[in-house]
Order: structure tokens, then C-alpha cells, then sequence
């Protein structure tokens, strides 16, 4: 497909843009959530699909998350390939029981007699100056889950690359998307339905002295203190892990066996966040290839503050370039 | 065949659509104009204050605001039935009810404005936050009930959820508890006809939402929450039963949400303009306005002046707001534990040094 | 005042506790005395199965087992009204639904016996495996029916709850979204009394169980859970009405736990003997055998007859569950993903080296 | 006391132990969860305690932990001190949200007006031969939340001296409680009405040549992997992290300082376990420390199995000790 037939597309609109492409190509492909139907959800990412798709493919659903997460699990084992929305971050805990206990499991529990295709789709993460409980960055709690996939994209391309592997999947997919990065930019997304893989890093830019392992929004933030760095004569590489489980640590490994340093940059708070699994593989597994301490760019162990002090709370440009200074400063 | 059980679901109402009383047995406290007028009064403050709210988000003043308008007469007729030892669990839109318990108008927007220092408020300090997490808040006010009911106090909890909410497993977990342990619970349904974009008839099978009661065997009724005497006359009896050890009760208040459902939606992709404009026919001042004036305690011109007066009020509270300056960094971990970890302490100097930079 | 809604709840009963008719209305399939037969020989052949599972249990033989003594008219009951291509999603107790249903008492046995494989069983490969964390299965079951009503296929999902798990929130959110969705969805609350240590009574307020459809307007009976014919009525009752697109609904059906909850509880420690001697009266098999030897179709040689194949039947059963080796150690690895994951891999390289080295 | 008048008692009657002291001495603490009433709780926890303090400090709950929660946290904001059970810890998920959400933020939200003192305690963990989702590692998904406690016992005196100070605690606290201890062994517990720190990890063995540091039922493997390799010369310091949210790293780092090697050791699912953040932080600060890689032992990513595999899941001496040999062939 050439650039003259492809428009540039924000994230949100990619993902619209592989849920329609699925729900074209695979009648057993329905949305369900809060608002997903007319309203298009509260994020617009179905909108126009129930218009498009019918009321038996994009559902509305009743007010809650238990709800939503146990039907998508009835659906899944029973031939279908759901698609659950839920609106934020914040309100996903109720689905985890069912998640934990029963997506993840089935094939498990019943040696691949009943399974679970489920994705689910979470908008996540800060810096959108929303309401309480609107802005979490939990990615950690279902990484040591076993039996789920955990995915985040960071620009548009991936995000229709990832969700449609998502959806292709045949196991459970936690498919959480970074709100800021929603509509902060745009880049032609052919809709061609090329999944991407979904156990890979993406190295989004080749550097030699620290390596900048991150994903979600904070992939902009890395990729611009990398650009202020190279200012310095300073060569940063920068990881988008994507797939945070399960983990492809030979990418991350690869790389640090390179620049010698590492820094891990997550908004989720650092204690038992996911970065610390990144951390600890390098601290088993690349010991002798660094140069430098780890270091770890993350949010406070505190809950996200409302939005007057959150970007005080969220991991910088600055934080990151300081990190590397530091790593750069030893030996 | 044999029945094995039977219920049956009243309707209450006082005041027609146009203003006209519509029964002779009018409780005590409507029998006073006075009471009736202040409580009017009321209304009309929480409308102005509403109206500023939605003005301050436009302009950029104010975060995502979740307007109560056409509510009134439910959050006015809650809060004013509640003795302050009772205990309110908002959901995050009845304003009404908490001024009428002492929160101040400057507190709202603080919360709304992005600061959690809102949720101290002058209201009873007993009294729950705003509550985001749908229908939490009722399970939370069940726990609170179940402590008055464990040391003996006279007090009552009462919750606010929306019809979306009924479909909430948590509101379904309170009424069940506050049957099983016979507790001093009172659960307002607000029901304003949507949820966001979802219409009250998708979030249930049940013809009201008032039989949700039913399946915890709590006292079901639904009233007209447009019709602020109903609204009272209804609190007051489940406060009543429930403070003198009866049991819990579930109140469906019948209103509707005439504004978006926050100042981040827009209602005019999914609903209708003529429901909304039959809806205006039905709201909750325009019928007091009437049975007040026909009363004759009440005047066009003595609106006007109140009118003024609410928005000088409000404008004082909003100015006050503005005021408040940002809260230091330190902030954010100085309320998390009662004494702050070793290991947050680091991380607190850490944002203090950064602050220092910037 | 007006009423907004009214409901009422019938009672289903067709033989007495000491084998009578209480009506004359029989349903057709109970006219035919060799159907009420054949499945009165599945009620034995349960039984026959549950002792032998507890003692099993008893000398080391199999782990905590969770029996079904005295829900066997309920269980064959749900089981035998059902068609194949529908969906049964049990709780962990309902082996007669299962028998019926083809799953074999040796996969039982398998799964209790800690080997994952016991759900890899002969019934519907459709039908939902036993399911620890109550009331869970409630809401697969509704997701369930919604894929059969979305692909327009005639069949129902059918969801077997305790009288504690009618308090869990996700059997509420079942009852909700199959109202919501109008859903060919049965629930059966299966109410033997108890949950673990804690009675009915304790759980709800609620007069009945089947009230509790009431919060999702769906059809609601109460059955007596010991008379066979009325639990199959009911059953067909609400399977019809399901498979016509009239919607979900729910069959309290009362009866008693005779057992200790598991293996591992112990009953004498809050239930009165008094109270399990009176339920010993109306437990299910004699009334139906009175039912059967009067009608002449039964008799105490055919009785021993048939207990005896029950037994050479069960022993089959359990020398096939004990003949199984336990599973490889990658079998944990193994079905976990579709695909093994990479990380994943090397573990199961891990687990293969220490096996190798025991 | 004399330890003629204190009698030798279980980890789980050292639990009976301290809540009943506790009830005694503070009228506000009561008890709730499914069947811990006349059934004193499908452990025997809260044995007698019933019949002891009356049905007003000891209640039955409706069979969902939803609104054990609920109620557990509208209990605690309006001035009780509830202790709730859990019946097993995989039965917790659906209490996430009231925990995550609310437990662990209303002093923050309130800015100090409402707080919650209440205790979450929480059969923990496998290797009881009990039935699906009754033998869960999932202290991970708790040690990420911001607001939290968490504390994990492995002796009756620690079980004892913990449970005490959670209960005192003004904090919401995690206790969960390994099972499998629960009976092992007897310990003279003094009822003495004394708590401990709930901020320091426990050296139970010193040791120079490798750290082992591990939590609940592990601490006693690891202790008998010590016994085992002192048998070779190897001398190892084992430590009880006991609490593992907030985490005592200086006692970590401090003997990691002495020994230059450290295994980790803990039954849930390595990835993105809590060890890994142990790890993490040795990988942050104590690069300069470890002669050898830091080595994990954890359950492997899979669900725990019914008990014919479960034995193979779990950590085990052996392997312990053959993680020691590995890192002591290190350099
Ligand atoms: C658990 C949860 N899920 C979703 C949301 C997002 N949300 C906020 S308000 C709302 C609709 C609420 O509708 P209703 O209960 O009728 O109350 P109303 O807003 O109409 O007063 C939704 C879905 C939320 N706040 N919490
Ligand atoms: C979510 C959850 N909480 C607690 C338990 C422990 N538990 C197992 S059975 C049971 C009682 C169930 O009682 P009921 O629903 O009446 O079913 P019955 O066992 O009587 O058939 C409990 C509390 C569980 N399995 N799942
Ligand atoms: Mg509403
Ligand atoms: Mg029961």
C-alpha cells in the first residue's frame, strides 16, 4: 500500500482500525464493554464500529467489571474471540479473579479442552490530568501471572501490529494502552492486517554506551533524553519491550552485553514494579557485562496524585538523562 | 401450587409534574412552608453552583466535572434527611446532599480541580469521600452500618449509587450484607436514566431497580425523585426503620441527568434532544417553584434576589478555590502511612531535590 | 398510593416426603414410570459412587472430596432435563448432572485425587469443569448463553450454585447480565443449608433464594430439591422458556447437605444431630422408592440387585482411577500456552533435569 | 514468663494466640470472614474466639469476599480494628479492588481524616495436598501497591509478634500466613503481649560465604540447605524477610556486603515475583558486592499443579543447594 493511499493515524484510531479489521475478517471477533456501543467507547477506540458490525458484534455492557470480565471468559470458551474494553486503568481489579483464576487457566485446568482467546483492552497510565483512579500504571500485577500475555504498544503502527497478534492470539491477551500517547501524534499505519509478534522487544534506536529498556508512554520520554544525549556526544539505545510477558530478554540482553549500562524506565511505582524483573534477569544473567549499577527511572511508591502534582510523581526527560549521567559516571 | 412468596413495590409521590399536590397525606414536616422554602432555597444555591462548575471547566479553570443537574430534589431531599451523626457515602455527584452537610462549594472543585486535599472537608469527618470506583462506596457504608449496629449507636449509613451502578457487584454485596445482619443501611438508586451512554433499560432485566432490595429481603420502594417532599417523606421513614433497628431499605429515586454525563461527554451522541426536552417538563424545581408560589410564601421577585445572593456565594467559594495554591511535592507521601517507611523517605528527598531543580 | 411492581414466587412440589402424589397434574415425563425409574437407578448409582468416594478418601486413597450425599434427586434432576448441546457449568458437587451428562466417575475420582486430567472428561466437550472459587461458573455460564444467543443456536447454559454462593457477587452479576441480555440461562441455587458452617439464614435476609432473580427480573420458583419430579419439572420448565428466547431464570431448589461439607470439615462441630436426623426423613431416594413400589414398578430384590451392579459398576470406576500414573512433570509446562513461550522452555528443560536426577 | 508456665504451641495457635490477647486488650479489634464463628475458621485460627468474645467480635460473613472487604474497610474507616480472613489465598482476587482502591488509600485521599487499620490475614501458599486455587504464592501482586503492608510470619513466635503489630498498626497490613508451617513444628510462644518491628528483616542463621534470603515456608528449606552445606564447610546466612512490603534492604545489602553472594528463594512464579525485586536492588546497589550472580529458586511460571506434581513445582532443598554450588563455582 502506498503513502498516498495510507493517511496518518493517531493510536487510538490504529486501534480502531484492527479491531475493524478483525471484526471484517473473523465473524467470531465481538467488542464488548462500558460505552462500547453508540457512545463508541469513552475513548472513542469502537467508534463507528456497532454502526458498522451490528449490536451482536459491539456490546454494550452492564455496569460492571465482574460482569464484563466473566461474560468475556463464557464467550471465549464457548468459540467466541471476545474483545472486553474496560474504561481505565483504575477498575480493572474486580476482572481479576476472573483473569487469574480462569482465563489464564482454562487450557491448563482442562489440558486444552476449553480455552480462552480473550483480549483485554485497558487504557493506561497518567500524565492526562484525569480524575482519581483514571491515571494507573498496574502492568505489574498480571506479569507474574501465569498463563496471561501482557502487551503495551507505543505508537500507532505498533498498536495495530500488536492488538491484531492480540486478538489472533489463543490465550488470553492483557493489551494495556498508554492514553497519553492516544492522539499525541500520528504515522500511516497500513491497514494491511500484518500482526506484529508478540515475544519480541522492539530496539527503536541502536546505541552504544547505555541501553534505555522501557515501554508505553514512557517510550517518548527515552527517546527523547536519547536525542539530548547524542546533543552530548552521549549514544543511548532504546528498547520498547511491547510484550512485557512473556519477556524477551535476549533482545534486552543482547543489547547490555553492548553499552555495558542500563537504565529501566517505568510510571508504574518502582517496588515490585516490572522493572524490577528486568532488573533481576540482569543481575542473574549480565553481571559480567555491566559496567555500571542498574538504574531504575520510575514512579514514587505512592498512588498517582491527582493531577496538580502528577507530573512531579511521572519519570522525565530530566530523571532519565540524569540516570544515564549516573551510569556513565562510574568506572 | 403452593406460593412461597410475595412482595409488592410501592411508588411515592407528592407533587405533579405541574406543581399540584397529588395527596391529602401529607407528611409533617411539608405541612410547614418554611421548611419546604428552605429546602427550595437550597436547590436553587446547589443549581447556581453547578452551572459555575461547568462554566469553570470550559474556560480551563476546573478539571472533568460531573454536573447535578436536574438532581435537586434527590440530593437535596437525601442530605436534608440525615442527622449529622449519620454517615453519607457519595458517589461523586450529589453535592446537594453534602452541602447540605457542611461540605463547602470550595472543596468540590478543589477534588475536581486535581487536588486530593478537597476530600478533607468541612463536612462531618465521618462522612465518606467521593467515591470514583462505581458502587464501592456502598459496601463501604454497609461496614460503617455494621459498625453502629456493633457498638449500639443510633446512627444510620446511607449510600448513593446510579442505575449503572445497580448493576454493580459491590451495591448487590451491600444490600446482601445489610440483610443478613439486619443493619441501619439506607441505599439511594439515583436513578437518572443513564449510565454515560447506557440506557437505564440495558443495565437490567428488572422492571424497577428498587427490587434489587428483594434479593437481600431489605424494604424496596420507589419514588418520584423529582419531587423533593417524596424524596424526604421517603428518607425520613427509612431512617426512621433503620434507627430504630429495623432493617435496611432501598430507595429508587426516578430523576433524570439533564446535563452531559461529565463535562468530558457529550450526550448528544447517544440521546435524543426530545428526551431531554420532555425531561426538562419533569425537573425537580420548576414543580416546587410553583407549589411554593401557590402557597404564596414565595415570589418572582424574591427568586431574583435569592438568585443573586446563591451566585455571590458561589462566586466568593469560587474565588476561594482559586486561591489555593498547588501543595508541595512532599505531599504525595506525607499521608500515605501514618509513618513514612524508610525506603519512601529516600524516594521523598529524592522529589524534594528535583523540585529544588526545577 | 400507587404500587410499582408486584411479584410472587411459587413453591414446586409434587411427591411428599413419605412418597405420596400432592397433585394430580403430573408432567407428562412422570406419567411414564419407567423414565421416573431409570433415573431413580441413577440416583442410586450416585449414591452407591459417593460412599465409596468418601472412603477412598478415608484411607489415603484420594484427597479432599466434596460429597453430594442427599442433592441426588437435584443433581440427576438438572442433568437429566438438559440436552447435550447445552452447557452445564457445575460447582464442584454435582456429579449425578455429570453422570448423566457422560463423565465418567473414574475422572471424578482423578480430580480429586490432585491430577488436572480429571477435567479433561468424557461429558459435553463443552461443558465447564468443576469450579473451586463459587459462584464464578455462574457468570461463564452467562457468557456462555450470550454466545448462543448471539449465534442464534437453541441451546441454554445451565449454572449450579450453593445457598452460600447465591451471596457471591458474580452469581448476582449472572442473574444481572442475563436479565440485561435476556439470556437462555438457568440457574439452579442449589440450597442444602448450609455453606461450610454457616446456615441459610445467615446468608440473606432474603425469604427465599429464588428471590434473588427478582434483581435481574428474571422467572423465579422455588422447587422442593428432594422430589425428583419437581426439580425435572421445573427444569423443563425453565429450559423451555430459555430455548424459546424468553429468557433466564432462576430454581431455588431446597434440599439438604447430609454430608460434611468436604472431607475435610466436620459437622458435628456447629450443626445439632437433631436437625440432620430430621433431614434424614425427607432425604431424596425414599420417598421416591415408596413412590416407585407402590406404583409396582420397584422392589427390595430388584433394589439389592441393582445396588450390587452399582458397586461392581463404582469398584470398575476406581480400580481405573488408582491403574493412573501420574502425569510427567512437563505436564504442568505443557498446556499452559497454545504455544510454549520461550522463557517458559527453559524451565521446562529445568523441571526435566531435576526429574532426571530424583 | 518462665518457660515451664508457656507451653509449646503451633504457628497457627500462636495466631489464636495474638488475636485473642489483642481482643482482650482493644475492644475496637473484632474478626470476620466465612465460617470463622462457631467453626473457629476452616483452620482453627479463630477456635473458641466466639464463644470467648461474643458473636459482636467474632462474625460470620456472607460467602463473598467482595464484601468481606467492602466491609472490612467501611469498618475500619469509622474506628474498629477488624481482622478479616480470607479462607485461602485463592480466593483473594476479588478483594483486590477494596485493597488496591480504597484499603490502601483513604488516608492518602483523606489526607489523614478517614484511615484504615485493618488486617488482611491470608492462608498463604502450597504443599498441603489441597485442592485447586488452595495453595497460591501471590504475595507479588500485593508488594507493587502503594498503601500496603505486607508480612509474611515463619515461625509461632514471629507469627505471633507480627500478627500483633499488624493488628496495631494504623496501616491497612497483608498477613498472609503459610500454611504449610502452620502445624510443622511447636514453639514456645509467650503471651506477652509483645509485637515486633514490622519494618526489619530477621537473620536467622549467620553465614559468610552466600546469603539466602527468603520468606514463609522457605525459611525453613533454606535453614536445612544451611544445615546441609555447613555439612561441606559452606557457611550460609539465611535471612526471614518477614515483611516485605515496606523492605529492610539494609539487613539484605549488609550481609550480601559480607557474603559477595545471594540466592533468592521463594515459592511463587519467578517472573516478576517479589524476589525479583530483591534482585533488583542488588543490581542497583550491591554491583560491587557479589563476586558471583545473584541466583533465584521460585515456583517456575505455571500455575501451581494438583498435588501429584506440586512437589515438583516448589522450591526444594536440592535445589537450593545446587543454586549455592553454582554460585559459589563462581569466580
Ligand atoms: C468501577 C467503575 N467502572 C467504570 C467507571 C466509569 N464511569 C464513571 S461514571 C459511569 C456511569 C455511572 O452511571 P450511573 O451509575 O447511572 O451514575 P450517574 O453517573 O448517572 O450518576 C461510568 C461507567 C467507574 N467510575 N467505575
Ligand atoms: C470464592 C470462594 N470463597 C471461599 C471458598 C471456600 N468454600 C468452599 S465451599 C464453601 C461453602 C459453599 O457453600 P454453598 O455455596 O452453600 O455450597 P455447598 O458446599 O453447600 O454445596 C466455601 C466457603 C471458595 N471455594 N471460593
Ligand atoms: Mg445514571
Ligand atoms: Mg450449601
Amino acid at each position: 500500500m502506498s503513502a498516498e493511499t495510507t493517511p496518518a493515524i493517531t493510536l487510538i484510531e490504529a486501534i480502531t482500525q484492527a479491531l475493524a479489521y478483525e471484526m471484517t475478517n473473523d465473524p467470531s471477533v465481538l467488542v464488548l464493554g462500558e460505552d462500547v456501543g453508540v457512545n463508541g467507547g469513552v475513548f472513542r477506540a469502537t467508534a463507528g464500529l456497532q454502526l458498522r458490525f451490528g449490536m451482536d458484534r459491539v456490546l454494550d455492557t452492564p455496569l460492571d467489571e465482574t460482569t464484563i470480565a466473566g461474560l468475556t471468559v463464557g464467550l471465549a470458551t464457548q468459540g467466541m474471540r471476545p474483545v472486553a474494553e474496560v474504561q481505565f486503568d483504575g477498575f480493572v481489579y474486580p476482572m481479576l479473579d476472573h483473569l487469574v483464576c480462569h482465563a489464564a487457566r482454562f487450557r491448563n485446568r482442562t489440558r486444552g479442552r476449553l480455552t480462552c482467546p480473550m483480549v483485554l483492552r485497558v487504557p493506561w497510565g497518567g500524565g492526562i490530568r484525569a480524575p482519581e483512579h483514571h491515571s494507573e500504571a498496574n502492568e505489574a500485577m498480571f506479569t507474574n501471572v501465569p498463563g496471561l500475555r501482557v502487551v503495551m504498544p507505543s505508537s500507532p503502527q505498533r498498536a495495530y501490529g500488536l492488538l491484531l497478534a492480540a486478538i489472533r492470539d489463543p490465550d488470553p491477551v492483557i493489551y494495556l494502552e498508554p492514553k497519553r500517547l492516544y492522539r499525541q501524534y500520528k504515522e500511516e499505519v497500513p491497514d494491511d492486517g500484518e500482526a506484529l509478534p508478540l515475544d519480541v522487544c522492539f530496539v527503536l534506536r541502536d546505541g552504544t554506551d547505555v541501553t534505555l529498556v522501557t515501554w508505553g508512554a514512557q517510550v517518548k520520554e527515552c527517546l527523547e533524553a536519547a536525542e539530548q544525549l547524542a546533543a552530548e556526544g552521549i549514544s543511548a539505545e532504546v528498547i520498547d519491550v511491547a510484550t512485557l510477558k512473556p519477556l524477551d530478554f535476549d533482545t534486552i540482553h543482547e543489547s547490555v552485553r553492548k553499552t555495558g549500562r542500563c537504565v529501566i524506565v517505568h510510571e508504574a511505582c518502582r517496588t515490585a514494579g516490572f522493572g524490577a524483573e528486568i532488573a533481576a534477569r540482569l543481575a542473574e544473567h549480565a553481571m559480567y557485562d555491566l559496567v555500571a549499577p542498574v538504574e531504575r527511572v520510575t514512579g514514587y511508591d505512592v498512588p498517582i496524585p491527582l493531577f496538580r502534582l502528577e507530573m512531579k510523581y511521572l519519570p522525565s526527560v530530566e530523571k532519565i538523562v540524569a540516570a544515564v549521567r549516573r551510569t556513565l559516571a562510574v568506572s | 401450587m403452593r406460593t412461597a412468596a410475595t412482595f409488592e413495590i410501592d411508588y411515592v409521590q407528592y407533587l405533579g409534574e405541574d406543581g399540584r399536590l397529588l395527596r391529602e397525606d401529607l407528611p409533617d414536616f411539608a405541612r410547614d412552608p418554611k421548611v419546604l422554602l428552605a429546602l427550595f432555597k437550597q436547590m436553587l444555591l446547589v443549581r447556581a453552583f453547578d452551572t459555575k462548575a461547568v462554566a469553570l471547566q470550559r474556560t480551563g479553570k476546573l478539571g472533568t466535572y460531573a454536573s447535578c443537574l436536574g438532581h435537586e430534589a434527590a440530593h437535596i431531599g437525601i442530605g436534608s434527611a440525615m442527622q449529622i451523626d449519620d454517615v453519607l457515602a457519595p458517589s461523586y455527584r450529589e453535592y446537594g446532599a453534602q452541602f447540605v452537610r457542611g461540605v463547602k462549594p470550595r472543596e468540590v472543585l478543589l477534588y475536581w480541580g486535581g487536588d486530593e486535599r478537597g476530600n478533607h472537608f468541612s463536612g462531618p469527618a465521618h462522612d465518606y469521600p467521593w467515591c470514583v470506583p462505581i458502587g464501592t462506596q456502598c459496601l463501604h457504608a454497609a461496614g460503617a452500618a455494621l459498625a453502629f449496629k456493633l457498638r449500639d449507636e443510633p446512627r444510620v449509613a446511607v449510600a448513593c449509587v446510579g442505575d449503572g451502578g445497580s448493576s454493580k457487584t459491590d451495591t448487590y454485596a451491600a444490600i446482601n450484607a445489610a440483610g443478613a445482619y439486619g443493619l441501619p443501611f439506607v441505599l439511594c438508586i439515583i436513578n437518572n436514566q443513564w449510565a454515560i451512554s447506557v440506557p437505564r433499560k440495558a443495565q437490567t432485566g428488572a422492571r424497577t431497580l428498587a427490587q434489587k432490595g428483594l434479593a437481600g429481603g431489605l424494604d424496596c420502594v420507589q419514588v418520584d425523585g423529582n419531587d423533593l417532599i417524596a424524596v424526604r417523606a421517603a428518607m425520613d421513614h427509612a431512617l426512621k426503620r433503620a434507627r430504630a433497628g429495623h432493617g435496611g431499605s432501598v430507595l429508587e429515586l426516578v430523576t433524570y441527568r439533564l446535563s452531559d454525563h461529565t463535562t468530558a461527554d457529550d450526550a448528544r451522541r447517544y440521546r435524543p434532544d426530545e428526551e431531554v426536552k420532555a425531561a426538562w417538563t419533569r425537573e425537580p424545581l420548576v414543580r416546587m417553584r410553583t407549589y411554593l408560589t401557590g402557597l404564596g410564601v414565595w415570589s418572582e421577585a424574591e427568586e431574583l434576589a435569592w438568585r443573586e445572593e446563591c451566585n455571590r456565594r458561589v462566586d466568593e467559594e469560587v474565588n476561594a478555590y482559586l486561591a489555593v495554591p498547588p501543595p508541595p511535592v512532599t505531599d504525595m507521601f506525607d499521608h500515605l502511612y501514618e509513618t513514612l517507611p524508610l525506603d519512601l523517605a529516600a524516594q521523598r528527598e529524592d522529589a524534594i531535590e528535583w523540585e529544588a531543580r526545577r
